[in-house]
């Protein structure tokens, strides 16, 4: 096997993700298009960590695991509230940047 | 992209079987992946973001990283999805069609997107195109953990006041006063 | 070079007892106001107390070499190091950082900005103040990045949120503005480190020492334009220079006081910091070719400043306007490769520092006072308020460059060394660029004294002649402006204090450049 | 320009080349001159930081510091006199070099030179900061003396002595090699100014105690004219070119301070801004200049004066790079010193308190520019190539101001705007003089015209402060009455400055006209070149003073008394707005008196310091005394200048053309209009003013007189030196619109120019590039909306092209 295949593979997976980020007006959604990036990310880990017979790219592959599950935890709360306070998770309405 | 499909041809021979396991798990990810950035309805993108992860479960397997492949369907698809569709159910957004993303943020991003993917590829071509992965046998768990344990020691550590963090975070941002 | 390893816990205190403090500050709650500005304000004193010792520790007969220097591992992967010294380019620098950041938290005691929470915004300035040290004792390449940027990002947040009318606007073009010439530089750096090596271990170095002395030995030519073009317009985009000054006015006129105070006393200083420090010492062949343009655009910033001042309306932006005439007498100077020219551009920065910083500091106590900076309105306000307005008179003659004030060091030497420029640099070229410069000082004279006269002169308009808000200068405003009104004269009086520091450390950085052929005129 | 300055490269090889004629020792006075200046500055301080709380308001510490420096300038001149004649000490090699080590007080001067291998100069080898001043190999001191005693010989003085300046530096900063000093330099030419500055500036002090009393900014007052006391002394002691940019700055500064003294009426704060902008359009022409003769004369390494100046005088310097710094410094001469073009500011500047008009722009400040080309006359002696010429740059400026400014005067009603194109007029005949060559003559009549124009002003002001108002026609007339003792004074001054024998005006000026050495059938040759235009001016410019002095007296103290009924309508008589009205005008206090008493004392006597040779009243060691003590013949940094006979006739020529002037004014106002006035009761605004209110004398019922008298004047006129009304008008309206027009332009164009760049280019092109970014994007269909809208997700979308493409910019730039 190429290292390649993998890599361009998650490279794929993460513009996708990318795309979905951008697009997404529905905060759930986006934040499932995170997930899709980060799993992205995992692939490279694991795939360098193979290459180069090291343990660490999968000890860092779960670090991200956990730290994804953190940002889901975190991420949905924030959609929780944005919906409790203004029953949408639209996020074209929140605009709060505007300049 | 021509030297890669040269370099898989050449390499056909002797892991056949794991180039084109790894060809039907690629092309099923990354449909799933694109419905779950296009399709309009939440719960259907939850579900496609399972076969998703999946795929990355699987990768891992070809890979030889067993442990992160299960720690992935448990933690992704056991966890995080479910997790999804409690959000879903919570904020009871319009599971049907709510998806009237104007055409030229869409056009947008695929130009990202794209531009995006064409500096990686050719940056992982140029850089990458000859390497070869020799998967022989599995990683131990026992290394992984050991590993864990020892060298990483303080890494995991901060990962665990992390999520310990996020946990309080949750709870003081989502509640209900 | 040689450098000198005294104490190796000082620069490290010295930079990170800000943070520290600003970190002591976190744990405090945020009602707390009096505490945390005694809190700040200790932290800053501390910081100065420092800086003074830096001033004794430091050994003013090898000016020239790097001190205090620590080298220290750090991200060992990519090379980079913690290394940290003090020289005489730096040291002025960094003792008017010390010195301001104190002063602007006295004022801060009764002038905290729209929407209050003192406790935010003072950390964010000793966080900046962290910065700022460390872009001027970092002696490696990613180091000095790294407090670039962490500069940026309390600036951004001091706009943002205690900004003015367009605040975000502002912010966000300060911020996309310096990320973009950001960026340029941290390629340019990468670029540097991919293509030299460290001869003693034949590797490849961030390593500030290291590059200057090969000074882009090796690398082709065309190469090392195009790298010292990145930063140019990193550097170029924080002076600012004249095309990439558009931030600027909007970044002043809306910031809090505090915030324009420190963005032209210290802020502007590290992109023509990072020119003397590292563009021309690593890339002398480059600059040498670059340096007929960085002196075009610096006249034309000169003349285009002085143009945009008469237009404007508005005080604040008026005074920002004139950072950019005034940064291009430092470029000027800076252009000529002359260690006469760069010792002009470090007493310039001082200079413009002390003085645009007092100037924003008499704006944001005319806007407290009148609640307008609109020029129209004003007038009359040496009536009102007649020391205010002898100080802005005072600041204005200094910035106009009048002898026997700071402001004068700055533009006349710069102006005498573009008659004489580096060997290698057209002469033709830059005698015109003296005489536009020289033309530039009259525009300066004329809107400063136009400022002046619609300001401060005549009588005060109907709209605040018995307004009981105008009151003179206040015991605090006192306390925090006498040392830079001091500071002013004395440096206009004995500039050789600041010239005998900085002097060995140009002539051996440019020394650097003889060694691999770029030669060096004047003196 | 590029060509012109890159032609002006420095020829210069070897270092600045060695000054003889300099020393660093002599009398305790001479080498300690700094303390005249520091005084003043002293009191400055002293005034801003104590003055409101003092019993006088500061101005004791004011009068005290100018008192004592008044003093030591007497003791300094005093010992320069002895110095001139008597000194033996020895010569310094170099300014910049050779301090003795027995002067402790300067033995940080840091100015030890390695290439002199002197012995008594070994035990400063270890000063570091020798290595920046480059060595120049030149001669050994015992060359030096000789040299000195060489110029003995060639000395004209019977004592044999050469003429040695007195000088004394320290090193102020070093910066890239190039060191700074500041110092003093004492010669004739240095004490003449502290002497005038001194004495004038203690005058106008005293002066001002009563003048100015109860304005309400009276300690600030004091304050500035300390200030400029302080800076006038630092400019005219320096003793390097830089010192002499800062100086010139400094007075600049408290001129502009002084002009806007009363800044809450615009047109006085218009007025001190148009001083100081239109000096800082001559600072260019400074800037330029000083830093062409630092590069081209300095070696790029001395600031030095002398040195300077010595180099060029041996030749040193090419001729180009003089043209260039000599022009360059023109312009600076022409602003601070008022020569047409740039003189529209002084008039503009009497909208100060008279005081300083009479220190400032009158005695001291204005003949800056005066003084620096003497002090560098070398620069324009050979770039202006002085000798053996009929027309150069800078005389023929003079002299077009000279009869210029001299018209304008005559159209005048204010009196302090006589006054101030008088001084125009008198700065047109200096600088004429130094272009011509007469240098002694020049300095001279500066030092003659400080007295006797300080004397009108300050006398003016003792009118003004009575009528409060400055206007002649409207409240004045007839004040001789009501002002004996100012009427004597303001005579004595007038006459002086029309130059009649044997006041003070009549040796400067005649002086002047030899100097020009045209018109040999006078017996007036000998000078440098020979100026034949150029005397002819300066005999126009002799009648012109006399006759429109004739006109200001008549009018200021002759006729009725037209004020009273109207008070003080007057914006410049501020410093009485606020004091009850007096009723009658009358004379002033004794602290206004005094001070004109001295100086018309002065403007009577002082012209005989400099009696011509061969002037046989008195015996030949009174002659030329002057010259003798202040020219620096023989010096090495000074060129051999020639020196002009006078000659009795021309001197009677000159005279004769002057009374003509004065009596034509005489016969016009005294006689004519006064009878007119006498005869139909009118009082003198009512009055017709011939040429120009024809159509009034038509309705005052007087046809056929006035066409009668319209007829004659205009006959007059014609004789009187052409028709002055048209062309004083056409002089004025050129002053008023076409060169104010063009100032006013230029700025009103420089905002116009600012305010389209900004709002075309800056807010336009630049902003737009930056913010339009969505609509050019737009445009090439890829339809990214507007940076700002505050959607996270463009921001993102940014974010990760941005990153994209810089990632891509990385991998090319690794590929190369």
């Amino acid at each position: 096997m190429l290292l390649n295949q993998f890599l361009l593979l998650a490279a794929a997976l993460f513009c996708i993700g990318v795309y979905g980020v951008l697009v997404r007006k529905n905060g759930m959604l986006v934040l499932m298009s995170v997930e899709l990036i980060l799993n992205a990310v995992n692939i490279n880990l694991v795939a360098f960590g193979a290459l180069t017979d090291d343990v660490g790219g999968e000890v860092f592959a779960l670090f991200t695991i956990a730290v994804a599950a953190a940002e889901v935890g975190i991420g949905l709360a924030i959609v929780l509230l944005m919906y409790r306070n203004r029953r949408s998770i639209d996020l074209s309405e929140a605009d709060l940047m505007k300049g | 992209m021509n030297s890669v499909l040269a370099a898989v041809s050449q390499d056909a021979d002797i892991v056949v079987a794991q180039n084109v396991f790894f060809g039907v798990i690629a092309v099923s990810m990354l449909y799933a992946a694109i419905r779950v950035v296009t399709t309009s309805n939440v719960v259907h993108a939850a579900l496609w973001l399972v076969v998703a992860l999946a795929g990355v479960a699987a990768n891992f397997i070809l890979l030889g990283s067993e442990f992160v492949a299960v720690t992935q369907v448990l933690v992704y698809i056991g966890a995080v999805v479910v997790l999804f569709l409690f959000g879903v159910m919570l904020t009871r957004a319009s599971l049907g069609d709510d998806e009237s993303v104007a055409q030229e943020k869409r056009s947008m991003a695929a130009v990202v997107g794209v531009l995006l993917f064409g500096v990686m590829a050719f940056a992982l071509i140029d850089t990458w195109s000859d390497d070869r992965l020799v998967i022989d046998e599995p990683q131990q768990v026992t290394e992984v953990s050991d590993s864990i344990f020892s060298q990483y020691i303080i890494p995991f550590e901060a990962i665990s006041v992390l999520l310990l963090a996020a946990l309080i975070g949750a709870i003081v941002v989502a509640r209900q006063d | 070079m040689e450098t000198i390893a005294d104490l190796d816990w000082l620069l490290t205190a010295l930079v990170f007892a800000p943070l520290a403090g600003a970190l002591v500050m976190a744990l405090f709650p945020q009602d707390e106001e009096e505490l945390h500005k005694r809190l700040a304000l200790l932290t800053s004193l501390v910081t100065l107390g420092l800086g003074v010792f830096l001033f004794v520790e430091f050994d003013y007969d090898n000016a020239g070499r790097l001190q205090q220097f620590v080298d220290w591992d750090w991200i060992e992967v990519i090379g980079a190091g913690y290394t940290m010294g003090v020289d005489g380019m730096s040291l002025p620098l960094i003792g008017l950082t010390v010195l301001v950041m104190p002063l602007v938290f006295i004022y801060s005691w009764d002038h905290i900005p729209k929407p209050g929470n003192a406790k935010a915004f003072l950390m964010l300035m000793l966080i900046l103040e962290t910065g700022m040290i460390g872009t001027f004792v970092a002696q490696d390449l990613i180091l000095f990045f790294v407090f670039f940027e962490v500069v940026l990002l309390p600036m951004f947040f001091m706009i943002a949120v205690w900004g003015g009318e367009d605040r975000r606007y502002a912010s966000l073009k300060f911020f996309l503005y310096t990320l973009f010439g950001s960026a340029l530089m941290l390629l340019s750096f990468l670029a540097l480190f991919f293509l030299t090596t460290d001869p003693a271990t034949g590797e490849h170095t961030f390593n500030m020492l290291v590059l200057s002395e090969s000074a882009g030995d090796g690398i082709v030519r065309s190469t090392q334009l195009i790298i010292f073009g990145g930063m140019f317009i990193g550097f170029g985009v924080k002076v600012p220079m004249f095309p990439f000054h558009t931030w600027l006015p909007d970044a002043h006129t809306q910031a809090p006081t505090q915030g324009s105070v420190i963005l032209a006393a210290v802020l502007l200083k590290l992109g023509t910091y990072g020119f003397i420090r590292i563009a021309i010492p690593m890339l002398p062949e480059a600059a040498e070719a670059w340096a007929p343009w960085i002196g075009l655009f610096a006249v034309i910033g000169i003349i285009y400043g002085a143009l945009g001042c008469l237009a404007q309306t508005d005080m604040k932006r008026l005074i920002a306007f004139s950072s950019v005439a005034h940064m291009g007498f430092v470029m000027l100077g800076i252009a000529t490769l002359t260690d006469f020219g760069i010792n002009a551009a470090i007493f310039g920065m001082v200079a413009h520092g002390l003085i645009t910083g007092m100037l924003f500091f008499i704006a944001g106590s005319v806007k407290e006072r009148y609640h307008t900076l609109e020029i129209d309105r004003l007038g009359g306000m040496l009536v009102q308020a007649p020391k205010l307005g002898w100080i802005l008179g005072f600041c204005a003659m200094a910035s106009l460059g009048l002898p026997g004030l700071a402001g004068f060091w700055g533009e006349f030497p710069a102006i005498l060394s573009a008659y004489n420029p580096a060997a290698g640099i057209p002469e033709e070229t830059f005698r015109g660029y003296m005489v536009v410069a020289a033309i530039g000082t009259v525009l300066a004279a004329g809107y400063l004294l136009w400022l002046l006269q619609r300001t401060a002169m005549g009588e005060p308009s109907e709209e605040f002649a018995n307004d009981p808000e105008i009151t003179d200068v206040s015991t605090i405003e006192w306390i925090a402006w006498t040392p830079f009104l001091f500071l002013i004269v004395l440096f206009g009086v004995a500039p050789g204090l600041i010239f005998e520091v900085t002097d060995p450390a140009v002539v051996e950085s440019l020394n650097n450049c003889i060694q691999v052929g770029c030669e060096v005129a004047g003196g | 320009m590029n060509a012109l300055l890159a032609a002006a490269l420095p020829v210069f090889t070897e270092g600045p080349s060695e000054v003889s004629s300099v020393t660093r020792e002599a009398n305790w006075f001479l080498e300690n001159a700094f303390i005249i200046p520091l005084l003043p500055a002293i009191s400055f301080l002293l005034i801003l930081f104590f003055g409101k709380r003092m019993p006088k308001k500061g101005a004791e510490f004011g009068i005290a510091a100018v008192g004592i420096a008044f003093v030591l300038a007497l003791i300094t001149g005093a010992a320069w006199l002895d110095h001139r004649d008597n000194f033996d000490g020895q010569l310094s090699e170099s300014p910049a070099t050779g301090i003795e080590p027995a002067h402790d007080d300067h033995a940080d001067d840091g100015h030890a030179d390695d290439g002199h291998e002197d012995e008594g100069h070994e035990d400063e080898g270890e000063d570091e900061h020798a290595i920046g001043v480059v060595a120049d190999d030149g001669s050994t001191s015992s060359d030096e003396v000789a040299l000195a005693v060489e110029a003995e010989g060639d000395g004209h003085g019977e004592e044999g002595h050469a003429y040695v300046a007195v000088q004394n530096s320290t090193q102020w900063l070093q910066s890239g090699g190039i060191e700074f000093s500041a110092g003093t330099l004492v010669d004739g030419l240095s004490v003449m100014m502290l002497f005038v500055v001194t004495l004038i500036s203690l005058l106008v002090h005293i002066y001002s105690t009563d003048y100015v009393s109860g304005d309400r900014r009276y300690t600030h007052f004091f304050a500035f004219l300390s200030l400029f006391t302080a800076s006038m002394l630092f400019f005219v002691l320096s003793d390097n070119i830089l010192q002499m940019i800062v100086g010139w700055e400094l007075v600049g500064v408290c001129s502009f301070a002084l002009i806007g003294h009363w800044w809450e009426e615009k047109p006085n704060s218009d007025a001190a801004l148009k001083a100081f902008l239109t000096n800082r359009v001559g600072d260019v022409g400074l800037l330029v200049g000083m830093i062409t003769l630092f590069f081209a004369a300095g070696g790029g390494q001395t600031f030095d004066t002398l040195s300077i100046t010595n180099t060029i005088n041996q030749g040193g310097v090419s001729h180009t790079a003089l043209v260039v710094a000599a022009a360059a410094l023109m312009a600076a001469v022409m602003s601070k010193s008022g020569q047409f073009i740039l003189h529209t500011w002084l008039p503009d500047a009497m909208a100060g308190p008279t005081p300083v008009s009479a220190l400032i722009h009158a005695a001291t400040m204005v003949v800056a520019g005066i003084y620096m080309v003497a002090r560098l006359y070398p620069v324009f002696w050979e770039g202006m190539q002085i000798p053996g010429s009929s027309i150069n740059l800078l005389a023929t400026v003079g002299a077009v101001t000279l009869v210029g400014a001299g018209l304008l005067a005559f159209v005048q009603t204010d009196i302090k705007k006589v006054l101030a194109y008088s001084t125009v007029s008198q700065l047109g005949y200096m600088a004429m003089a130094l272009g011509v060559g007469a240098w002694t003559a020049a300095v001279f009549h500066l030092f003659t015209h400080a007295f006797f124009k300080a004397n009108l002003f300050l006398g003016s002001g003792s009118v003004a402060h009575a009528v409060h108002s400055f206007d002649m026609k409207k409240d004045m007339g007839g004040m001789r009455t009501f002002m004996p003792q100012t009427y004597k004074t303001f005579i004595i001054g007038s006459v002086a400055l029309a130059g009649v024998f044997p006041l003070a005006g009549f040796w400067s000026k005649d002086e002047i006209l030899v100097g020009t050495g045209g018109w040999g059938i006078f017996g007036g040759t000998g000078g440098p070149g020979s100026y034949t235009f150029h005397l002819t001016m300066g005999m126009i410019g002799a009648a012109l003073t006399a006759a429109y002095m004739t006109r200001c007296v008549y009018l200021t103290f002759h006729g009725e008394y037209r004020g009273g009924d109207h008070g003080h309508d007057d914006d410049h008589a501020h410093a009485h707005d606020d004091a009850a009205h007096h009723g009658d005008p009358h004379e002033s206090g004794p602290r206004i008196l005094y001070p004109l008493y001295i100086l018309s004392g002065f403007s009577i006597l002082i012209g005989l310091v400099n009696l011509p040779p061969g002037f046989q009243l008195v015996p030949e060691s009174w002659q030329e005394r002057f010259l003798h003590f202040i020219e620096p013949a023989g010096a090495s940094y000074f060129p051999a200048v020639g020196h002009a006979t006078p000659s009795w006739s021309l001197a009677i020529i000159s005279s004769l053309i002057a009374f003509g002037g004065a009596g034509l004014a005489y016969w016009y106002y005294f006689v004519k209009v006064d009878g007119l006035a006498r005869s139909t009761g009118q009082k003198l605004t009512e009055l017709p003013n011939g040429l120009v209110t024809t159509n009034a004398w038509a309705r005052a019922g007087h046809k056929v007189l006035v066409e009668k008298y319209y007829l004659d004047h205009l006959y007059t006129g014609i004789i009187a030196g052409a028709t002055k009304g048209p062309i004083a008008r056409a002089a004025n309206w050129t002053n008023t619109h076409l060169i104010d027009g063009v100032v006013n332009t230029a700025g009103e164009t420089a905002v116009r120019t600012g305010r389209q760049v900004y709002d075309k280019i800056d807010q336009g092109l630049i902003e737009g590039f930056i913010n339009g970014s969505g609509r050019v994007s737009d445009a090439t269909g890829q339809e990214l909306r507007r940076i700002n809208s505050g959607k996270v997700q463009n921001y993102a979308a940014i974010l990760f092209a941005g990153a994209a493409i810089l990632a891509g910019a990385f991998i090319v730039i690794l590929a190369l």
